[in-house]
């Protein structure tokens, strides 16, 4: 009899798991231990959280480490990834000619069109002429409206109202009859005086419907087919919008520029492609398919895409202490995002949705720390080490041990930093791939797209459900149920939307509304995850055929997550296959799969 | 030491006057869109001015119009009963058809607060009075009237001086002690119509020269 | 400008003279200055309010105090007269008049314990009146005699206003090498003390083994970071002196005479808080003054037999700072604390005016006589790290209090140290900082970042942390249970095994409990000094402590002293 | 009573260091840097004794401070509660967080339960006057 250790050294998570062997090849199982990895993976410094995740699992178990045998470690596959993000487009507004903001209380409801005027001008206006009125922040509200009334009794159509201080309804509130406002535009001194303008304000829960669209802009400032034609991209900005301004200038513009981003380049197997950035994920993706495998990516020097992988590879060389000429790229995932940006020359503020592109790249290190890992161990332990087999194959057979698996069978292993599948046929051969991105991506994307810049926020949105806090004692769930309290929750997180943690409900600091939060969420593990799993797994797939693979157990640290499992078997069930998470030893959930398979192999082994 | 300049909120001698007609006891409110204001035994009677010379014509339109913007309703009311400011800003909540009530005590400490926390709790807490200006008084209405619509304004920053001892704090004790006399135990709240005086718009006028 | 001033523009055309324009300028016009209202208890020291003294004694019991018999005490009462007051003396010591107590506290052939044979039966209203009839001069002569410790002393604030506990530890370290005895911290963020109190603690060892630290929080995680060892005294656990703003504040003498014991079951430190002008500035006073109302928080921390107490108005300074006769009775309640042998931290501590002239003149009294702690304590960082909203002196003070020192040769606990052993200490605690964070697993400290804590002044100068990874890493030092041993081993394991060794020897002292007696600290040998084997034995002219010596020669060395020798250098 | 003189015998750790143990027997001698990487001192060793907490009482009854002496005689019956217990007991001495019977309950716990007649009887008198005052729970 003797008792083994397997032990799984990952990116984040360092899993064991204890067994006995019996002299007839029986194996028994006593349980599994997991402690946060010491240092990069399959380096030295792994050896402090080695020796931690043993000790505890032999605790558990009531063993001393007098008693083990033999420990086995996985060869840590040494993968590790890095990500980046650039935005491709910018919106500049050139001669302050449009307003697009949301400001959360615009007044009075319309479409307003006349002549811009300062409020201290007004008394010089003739009547019958058609204005809008220019309100800075010194003048008071109750001093605006009674100037904007006065006036109106001599005849001046005023038709609209920009104000600088947050003061539309206080305005509104007090006209005689009451017109369109916008406010909170904090730069009103840019605003050009004595040009034709347009303010709208929709009604609550609607958009404006005029200056959102080209012909209604044309419309209100006779424009011809050309001019028609560069106020289209104003509209464009507009659309969703509850209220604007439009002002005709001369000159004025508004871009949707390009970012030159540069082009990356591919190069595999079947040669190499250059692929410009601003094309979008997609057409990165297609190129990389027809190169496949990788062997290296790079950037052109001095753009952005340039300096994006320039940045995983300076990462990746201080985190492998390798030369940074000597890492190579070995997979691209390249997603389409955006970001919130502030729009160039906007006058209040404004943000507009900027693309982006973000690109988790894969990097291979050499192998030459783990012997120097199992040289460390033996001395820490006083245990004979052995490297085991290839982690993906040690993965597959920890999966076999699901409950109601069978070969040909696929795993999936869902990590931090990339998606790997491997494949089982029937003859006992196994195929593995490692694809780029997996939940630190998920995590950037979510936090960019929200406009957090809080990864550990971004965090806690992509590991919990939502909920929105409507009084002291009850919350929403993000699928509509309630739940009551019977003790009054926090004043921090009052009225806000929160994460349904393990520690409680931990708020989440945006103003988007639950809906949008959610909608964000899933996108993000979509794009990622469902993408990723289809993409590798077609990778292993007998002739790239997924219709072939009957089984696929998810497993990994980001397999406990509350919704991707469930997102991923509904996109794998459109090829027949039974997915599921995987339950390894039928208790382990999806974890301790390489420990336990790293067990499995050696007792195939010395069954011969 | 550091720094031993004190930034003073700019003092206005208000052009407008108050008048708060009492209008009998104040009764809880039926309506949700709505947020009451509590002001405290000597607010806008015995005191006219904030800490720092603010007046209170200026603060309490300020704190309505924060509220209006939103499009919410304000009441206000006041409490003769105590002068301590938990109690005021709770009992306003308490009034409130929305549950979200905002305290005011004489010298401008002020508190937004919700009918179902605690009394010692608050959403909102501006301790320090000397640094409050009529832009946060804005604020701190705008504030509160998102609360009634059940959204998570950003809290407004309280702010902080550590030379504000040395200057405000015995003054501080002092309003407290003199707000205390007017406290008449066992009194119910008592409903106001708030009458701000308008300026004339003569006396500013408008045109360019 | 102040409110004054606007006030001068407003009154149309007035002409002010260009003098009146200056004085008005200057900064002490932007303090707080308000006439007395005896009523409601805005007054120092001298009310028509406060009760008269009187003592009753039946059975063995304190059955009438000062005007009040025993059915009327409330709870205060009720507790000074049951635990505080001697009731074997109380007749005999209320029998002599205010005037023949006064003359005692200052007459240099009576020795202090004879004061104290006395002082132990006094009632509140009684040792009021003492004080009433002693002017500052008097006080200070008293003070001398009646401080509890002959070795005055000092203690520093060493906060962060990021909480940066790199910052931290070397201030902590710089602290200690310029000589306070006890460093006390608190929070921004209170989530961040356990790596702030741990790098205050890393850094006074560093900076001269055998400095006390504590971290100021909520009791509970107070009591917790105690126990661990991880902080070494408690000092803010306050009292009130009436009963409506004790119940306020959420406890009672007896809950605070409970904590008192369950700290020194724990081997810790420890000393009340309380001074005067909190009650009235809560509108609790009742109609007393503020320092009878101090006088009986003396009392409550006498009775509930904490060894110590720290007053001096701390938090509430700018309320008897605006009265007439606010910073005498200031002054009295450090007096009188020390007339009831205990120890007294004597405040100091919180931002107390604009004027420096003015902030000088307030601790002159406490400086001059020699307290147990002259401040509790003195900013050694700059006022704007302070997290106790500043106090009356901070770093950039330090070379006037060092040439204070020497021009009155007073010890007031501080020494001037050379730029280069600054440096290296700063540079060292930072260093062993860094190591105790890698050994323990806590979010690393950069080489960068040692570079900039080394040169900086405050935490202006530092580069930002990153604040979730260091909260989450504070809350897993509780969660794994670490204690101040953790930290020895980090520390040796690390390649500070001086380090460790001093904060091995501060550990240890828990263990015998020396540091429990009345005004003990350590001194750089960790010799125990205390108000038993360090008792203040001044007896006039010629006795007492008078810093000689080594340490005088200390005290003399300056930031630039002309050498005498050669007038073109300076003196080393 | 060991008859300290506190001219002679303080500071106990230095001058009387034989009088002195830890929780597990050890001498302060015994804790030194070695033994601590050792393993052999541990956190529990550095905890003060209810009979060292006993011996300071008498150097402060000794230097004239009975209430000094009263409180290191209560902390010394207070060494036998776990932490946790003391922040109860002490959040139960808040004004209105208790009853009488809470606190007599209580009382007796610390009689009965941990051998601490001291303890209790500042308990009991809390609830003496609490009750005299109007602050104990409703």
């Amino acid at each position: 009899m003797t008792v083994v250790i397997g032990v799984d050294i990952g990116n984040s998570t360092t899993e064991a798991c204890v067994a006995v062997i019996q002299d007839d090849g029986k194996v028994e199982f006593l349980g599994g231990a997991l402690a946060p990895t010491s240092g990069v993976k399959g380096t030295p410094d792994n050896v402090k959280g080695v020796v931690e995740v043993i000790r505890q699992n032999l605790r558990t178990a009531c063993r001393d480490l007098t008693d083990v045998g033999l420990v086995l470690i996985n060869e840590a596959t040494p993968v590790i990834s890095g990500l980046a993000m650039e935005t491709i487009t910018e919106t500049i507004i050139t001669e302050s000619t449009m307003i697009g903001h949301n400001p959360d209380t615009p007044g009075g409801v319309g479409l307003g069109v006349g002549t811009t005027v300062r409020f201290r001008e007004l008394p010089e206006c003739a009547a019958g002429t058609r204005v809008v009125c220019v309100v800075t922040s010194e003048v008071d509200f109750a001093d605006a409206a009674a100037g904007i009334n006065i006036a109106t009794r001599r005849g001046v159509d005023v038709q609209g109202a920009v104000v600088q201080r947050d003061d539309a309804n206080l305005i509104a509130n007090r006209l005689d009859h009451p017109i369109p406002i916008v406010d909170e535009i904090t730069l009103i001194e840019k605003i050009p005086i004595n040009m034709s303008s347009a303010v709208e304000v929709a009604p609550p829960g609607h958009s404006i419907r005029t200056l959102s669209n080209s012909f209604g802009i044309a419309t209100i400032f006779n424009l011809d087919a050309d001019q028609t034609r560069i106020v289209s991209y104003v509209a464009r900005a507009l659309v969703g919008n509850r209220s604007a301004v439009v002002v005709r200038t001369p000159h004025g513009d508004i871009e949707d520029r390009v970012i030159p981003a540069g082009t990356i380049e591919l190069s595999g197997d079947t040669g190499k492609l250059h692929v410009g950035i601003d094309a979008g994920a997609s057409e990165i993706m297609a190129a990389l398919r027809r190169v496949q495998p990788l062997h290296d990516a790079s950037g052109e020097p001095g753009t952005q895409v340039g300096g994006m992988l320039a940045r995983v590879r300076d990462t990746m060389a201080d985190l492998t202490g390798e030369d940074r000429v000597e890492v190579r790229i070995r997979d691209v995932l390249a997603v389409d995002t955006f970001v919130p940006q502030e729009v160039k020359g906007g006058l209040a503020g404004e943000f507009a949705l900027e693309n982006a592109v973000a690109l988790a790249a894969m990097v291979r290190t050499n192998k030459g720390p783990m012997r120097a890992l199992a040289q460390r161990l033996t001395e820490a332990l006083d245990v004979e080490i052995r490297i085991g087999g290839v982690e993906a194959d040690m993965a597959v057979l920890g999966g076999l041990t699901t409950p109601g698996t069978d070969r040909p069978m696929a795993v999936l292993d869902l990590g931090g930093g990339s998606t790997d599948a491997a494949l089982a046929t029937r003859d006992g051969k196994v195929r593995s791939v490692h694809v780029a991105g997996a939940g630190d991506l998920v995590t950037k994307l979510i936090d960019s797209e929200l406009g957090i810049d809080n990864l550990e926020v971004a965090e806690e949105i992509k590991k919990h459900p939502l909920a929105k806090v409507e009084s002291f004692f009850h919350i929403r769930l993000e699928d509509g149920t309630v739940s009551f309290y019977d003790s009054p929750l926090p004043a921090s997180i009052y009225a806000r939307v929160v994460a349904l943690t393990e520690n409680g409900l931990v708020p989440v600091p945006t103003r988007h509304n639950i809906e949008k939060v959610r909608q964000v969420r899933r996108e993000a593990k979509r794009r990622v995850f469902v993408v990723n799993a289809v993409r590798a797994l077609e990778q292993v797939a007998p002739q790239g055929n997924l219709r072939l693979i009957d089984f696929v157990v998810v497993l990994g640290g980001s397999a406990l997550d509350f919704e991707i499992s469930d997102m991923i078997a509904e996109e794998l069930a459109k090829y027949g296959m039974v997915c599921g998470t995987g339950n390894v030893r039928g208790q382990a959930g999806p974890r301790s799969a390489v420990a336990t398979g790293l067990v499995a192999a050696h007792v195939q082994r010395i069954r011969g | 030491m550091t720094d031993s300049s004190v930034s003073t909120p700019v003092t206005l001698s208000s052009e407008r006057s108050l008048a708060l007609i009492e209008c009998g006891n104040a009764s809880i409110g039926r309506r949700n869109d709505e947020v009451v204001i509590g002001i405290s035994p000597a607010f806008g009677n015995f005191f006219t001015k904030t800490i720092t010379g603010v007046p209170h014509v200026d603060v309490l339109r300020e704190l309505l119009a924060g509220i209006e913007e939103q499009g919410i309703q304000a009441r206000v009311v006041r409490l003769s009963s105590s002068s301590d400011l938990a109690v005021i800003a709770q009992t306003a909540a308490r009034l409130s058809g929305s549950g979200i009530g905002v305290g005011i005590l004489s010298r401008g400490t002020t508190m937004i607060h919700q009918k179902d926390l605690a009394r010692l709790s608050n959403l909102e807490l501006f301790p320090q009075s000397p640094l409050i200006d009529l832009e946060m008084f804005r604020s701190i209405g705008r504030n509160a009237a998102q609360y009634a619509k059940g959204e998570f304004p950003v809290p407004v920053p309280p702010g902080n001086d550590y030379m504000a001892r040395p200057r405000w704090q015995a003054k501080a004790a002092l309003l407290h002690l003199k707000e205390m006399e007017f406290i008449k135990p066992g009194t119910q709240p008592v409903e106001l119509k708030v009458e701000i005086s308008a300026r004339q718009m003569s006396a500013r006028p408008v045109v360019t020269p | 400008m102040s409110m004054a001033h606007v006030a001068g523009e407003a009154g149309q055309g007035a002409r002010t003279s260009k003098r009146s324009q200056i004085l008005e300028d200057r900064p002490v016009n932007l303090d707080g200055f308000v006439e007395e209202w005896p009523e409601v208890g805005l007054v120092a020291m001298d009310s028509d309010n406060d009760p008269a003294p009187s003592v009753r004694v039946e059975d063995g019991v304190i059955v009438e105090m000062d005007g009040r018999q025993h059915a009327d005490f409330d709870f205060i009462d009720q507790f000074i007269a049951d635990r505080a007051i001697n009731p074997s003396v109380t007749e005999r010591a209320m029998a002599l008049s205010a005037v023949e107590i006064a003359h005692m506290l200052i007459d240099p052939k009576i020795s202090r314990d004879e004061v104290i044979a006395i002082s132990q039966g006094l009632t509140p209203a009684k040792l009021l009146e003492v004080a009433k009839t002693m002017n500052v001069v008097e006080m200070m002569m008293a003070l001398q005699k009646m401080r509890a410790r002959r070795t005055p002393s000092n203690q520093g604030h060493t906060c962060s206003a990021r909480d940066n506990p790199v910052q931290v530890v070397a201030e902590a370290a710089e602290a200690a090498l310029r000589g306070f005895s006890e460093l006390e911290t608190t929070l921004g963020i209170a989530r961040y003390a356990p790596l702030v109190a741990i790098a205050q603690q890393v850094g006074a060892q560093t900076g001269r083994g055998g400095v006390l630290t504590q971290c100021a929080l909520e009791e509970a995680t107070e009591l917790d970071l105690g126990m661990r060892g991880i902080t070494t005294y408690a000092e803010t656990i306050s009292v009130y002196g009436t009963e409506a703003v004790f119940v306020d504040g959420d406890d009672t003498p007896w809950s605070k005479a409970f904590l008192a014991s369950a700290y020194a079951s724990r081997g810790i430190k420890m000393r009340f808080t309380s001074g005067t002008g909190s009650e009235v500035l809560m509108g609790g006073a009742e109609g007393k003054s503020m320092l009878y109302l101090e006088i009986r928080c003396i009392l409550i921390a006498k009775g509930a037999g904490v060894q110590g107490l720290q007053n001096g108005s701390i938090s509430c300074i700018g309320v008897p700072g605006a009265v007439p006769a606010g910073i005498r009775a200031v002054v009295a309640e450090n007096l009188i604390a020390s007339t009831v042998d205990l120890e007294c931290a004597s405040g100091n501590d919180q931002s107390f005016s604009h004027s420096d002239m003015r902030r000088t003149a307030r601790f002159l009294p406490q400086f001059l006589s020699g307290t147990d702690l002259i401040c509790s304590g003195y900013s050694a960082t700059p006022n704007y790290d302070d997290m106790f909203a500043g106090s009356n002196l901070d770093a950039e003070d330090f070379d006037d209090w060092n040439v204070l020192q020497r021009d009155m040769q007073v010890d007031g606990g501080l020494r001037h140290v050379p730029e280069a052993e600054i440096l290296a200490v700063r540079g060292k605690a930072a260093r062993a900082l860094q190591g105790v964070f890698s050994y323990l697993d806590l979010p690393p400290i950069t080489d960068h970042e040692i570079e900039e804590v080394i040169y900086a002044h405050g935490s202006k100068d530092l580069p930002f942390r990153d604040v979730l990874e260091d909260l989450k890493g504070a809350q897993s030092i509780l969660d794994r249970g670490i204690t101040g041993l953790d930290l020895v081993k980090a520390l040796e394991a690390t390649g500070f095994r001086d380090v460790a060794e001093n904060l091995l020897a501060v550990l240890r002292q828990r263990v015998a409990g020396d540091l429990l007696q009345t005004s003990a600290i350590l001194d750089a040998d960790f010799n125990i000094l205390a108000a038993v084997n360090d008792a203040n034995d001044y007896a006039g002219p010629g006795t007492g402590y008078r810093p000689t010596g080594a340490r005088w020669e200390e005290m003399k060395r300056l930031r630039h002293v002309m050498s005498a020798a050669d007038p073109e250098q300076e003196a080393v | 009573m060991s008859g300290l003189n506190p001219k002679d015998d303080y500071p106990l750790g230095s001058r009387r260091p034989e009088l002195i143990k830890t929780p597990t027997g050890k001498q302060l001698a015994d804790i030194t840097m070695e033994a601590v990487l050792t393993g052999e001192v541990q956190a529990e060793d550095l905890r003060i004794m209810p009979e060292t907490l006993r011996l300071q009482a008498e150097i402060a009854d000794a230097m004239h401070r009975p209430q000094l002496a009263d409180n290191f005689r209560r902390s010394a019956e207070m060494t036998a509660l776990s932490d946790t217990r003391v922040l109860e007991i002490y959040n139960a001495l808040r004004p209105r967080a208790s009853t009488e019977e809470e606190l007599l309950a209580i009382a007796t716990e610390l009689e009965e339960s941990h051998d601490s007649p001291l303890c209790a009887e500042l308990v009991r008198d809390a609830a003496r006057v609490y009750s005299r005052r109007g602050v104990l729970a409703n």
